[in-house]
């Protein structure tokens, strides 16, 4: 076999290809030194839809031809890819490895002697299965795209909302949790800063004792530090309750004060 | 005071109704507006000439999946930011590509999407299109496990402005996706979520 | 094409506002559809004149408390009643904004609500919650004007079927959903791997 398909490349990025944009600047490479910018990797992940589109931007990145493969060159450089992501010891999607292992595969099955026929349709091809999903998905990918560019209804138009007043007694309107989920994803793809502000369990716990110290405070003068906790709720609830005082300090919601050392700790509103 | 005899009080009725209605009217609707019996053929003729009373104004009455309604013309868009910037999300393209994967192959499975996009599909996609109401699960595969059929819903439609699923964007040849010309392979790496133009 | 100097156009862009306004409207809102300054004495005149031409249709244009809106003429209340008796109320998406930033973010100002949402938030919504008994002024921040910290109620997690706060839908995963459409985003956005030189 002389084909240049089928020699064996060391698994390499393709030169001149960023792997990521960090703050806008293209990085050419994964960085050999110690420090790998743990977003960097991240980002490579998050930007690709899966191994198809890993794989379909691989291909036409090169203008190679979808009906032929060079299953040798594609399959190093998409494993390139999967071992730069792996060396940022990120958890990789299964699915990744999977289409490795199937690259692999057909690279392998291309390598065996077949029989003399020519041309792109042989049924005997075994990239033929991978060309159709390529294509299924790229239609879709594609389809995707449109639809996202069409008027969506109060995102690119409005309808009219024009007032019925209610004659009979008036109904207050339904809210259900889902209603709540949906304004926040709303709140995220308008506001930046937002995109990555994960609001965890935890924190939600810390926001609720943040109010309840707060009304517990109300029309109090100064209170012992200890009677804001509860020992017999736990140790869990005891760091929260605490996290949440010193989020309130933080916020200037309320003032801790301690005349001397080892003198009693009173907590009060900032603002009486 | 006017009767529902009287044409052109019919017609203001008509109007005031869509005007105010908060979802899109069917022509079967709009007939229980009357106690009389007024004809079908007859309220669509008004619904024809209120189309036409509203050209070259600030809003349009449209025919759409789930019937007609008022919408603003999207010329007035940028105007109306300026006053509510709160809208819909902009979704992102998991969610984008499974939304095209239900229109244009449906009805699917879960299983069917994850087969097309090579990646699972993460149940929290799924239900952002189910709370925007525009997909909905219309009966169980007869497969072990009994997976739901997913389609679009008349909503989806509505909301693109489309009264049915033959108007939706024709899909790409397969053929010209095969041929990787340059130009053509191009436009397929365009990003899906970055539309500005760059200064390189 | 139109410009606003043109005062039809500005006739047909406050109209259309209004038409399709969730809440009523000022008219210092009304003057931020443009942005060029357009007096308020200008407007009030066009709105009078729009209030003139509804005369004898259905719908009216009314100035109420918190500003003008259009009504659905109170004689067209029985058809209307007709066609969608039982049609719950639905809040507007600045009332649920602000009700989500509450519950996930309390306690807040109004401040903090403001920069989150981008843009400020009308004395008219938190109105609306604070008589839902959904919200409540809990203390005070100490910075100056001494803004109030607005929290949940137990009624809110009553009315929404929670036990504790801990019970709102996590929020974590929904950044996946959704695409930021900020500009100023657009790097993080960059998808890395397209380098093709592009003809915009």
């Amino acid at each position: 076999m002389t084909d240049p398909d089928f020699q064996l490349t060391p698994p390499e990025l393709p030169a001149g290809v960023p792997i990521a944009h960090v703050f806008g600047q293209p990085v050419l490479e994964v960085p050999q030194d110690l420090f790998i910018p743990p977003d960097a990797l991240q980002v490579i992940l998050e930007s690709f839809e899966g191994p198809l589109d890993l794989l379909l931007y691989l291909i036409r990145k090169q203008n190679l031809d979808v009906l032929n493969i060079p299953m040798a060159e594609v399959t190093a450089q998409y494993m390139g890819y999967v071992d730069a992501m792996r060396g940022g010891r990120l958890e990789l999607a299964a699915e990744y490895l999977l289409m490795a292992a199937l690259l692999i595969e057909i690279k392998s099955r291309l390598l065996l002697p077949r029989p003399p026929v020519e041309g792109d349709d042989d049924p005997d091809d075994p990239r033929a299965e991978l060309v159709r999903r390529l294509l299924e998905y790229e239609q879709m990918k594609l389809a995707a795209l449109e639809l996202d560019q069409l008027p969506q209804a109060d995102r690119d138009f409005a309808w009219l909302a024009v007032l019925v007043e209610q004659s009979a007694e008036q109904r207050l309107p339904e809210v259900s949790p889902l209603d709540l989920r949906q304004a926040w994803l709303a709140i995220l793809s308008r506001a930046k800063h937002n995109r990555h502000h994960k609001v965890e369990k935890d924190e939600l716990s810390v926001r609720e004792q943040m109010s309840w110290i707060v009304r517990y405070l109300d029309g109090r003068d100064y209170v012992a530090f200890e009677e804001l906790f509860d020992i017999h709720k736990g140790v869990a609830h005891l760091v929260v309750n605490f996290i949440a005082v010193l989020e309130l300090v933080k916020e200037g919601m309320i003032k801790v004060s301690q005349d001397e050392p080892y003198q009693p700790i009173y907590v009060r509103l900032a603002l009486v | 005071m006017s009767t529902i005899t009287d044409l052109a009080y019919l017609k203001i009725v008509l109007e005031t109704a869509l005007l105010t209605a908060q979802e899109p009217l069917t022509v079967h609707q709009l007939k229980k507006l009357f106690t009389e019996d007024v004809k079908a053929a007859l309220i669509n003729d008004i619904l024809d000439e209120v189309q036409q009373a509203w050209k070259g104004r600030g809003i349009e009455l449209v025919k759409l999946a789930s019937g007609w309604r008022f919408r603003a013309r999207a010329e007035f868009t940028p105007y109306l930011n300026r006053l509510t910037p709160e809208k819909p999300p902009r979704y992102s393209r998991a969610v984008m590509e499974t939304l095209a994967i239900i229109a244009y192959k449906q009805p699917v499975t879960r299983g069917d999407i994850e087969a097309i996009r090579g990646v699972s599909v993460s149940t929290s996609v799924m239900q952002t299109l189910l709370e925007r109401g525009w997909i909905e699960v219309i009966g169980h595969k007869d497969v072990p496990g009994r997976p739901g059929l997913y389609a679009t819903t008349h909503k989806f439609l509505d909301d693109l402005g489309f009264a049915t699923l033959r108007d939706l964007p024709p899909l790409a040849e397969l053929s010209t996706l095969v041929i990787a010309e340059a130009p053509a392979a191009r436009d397929e790496e365009e990003p899906l979520v970055d539309e500005a133009p760059r200064v390189d």
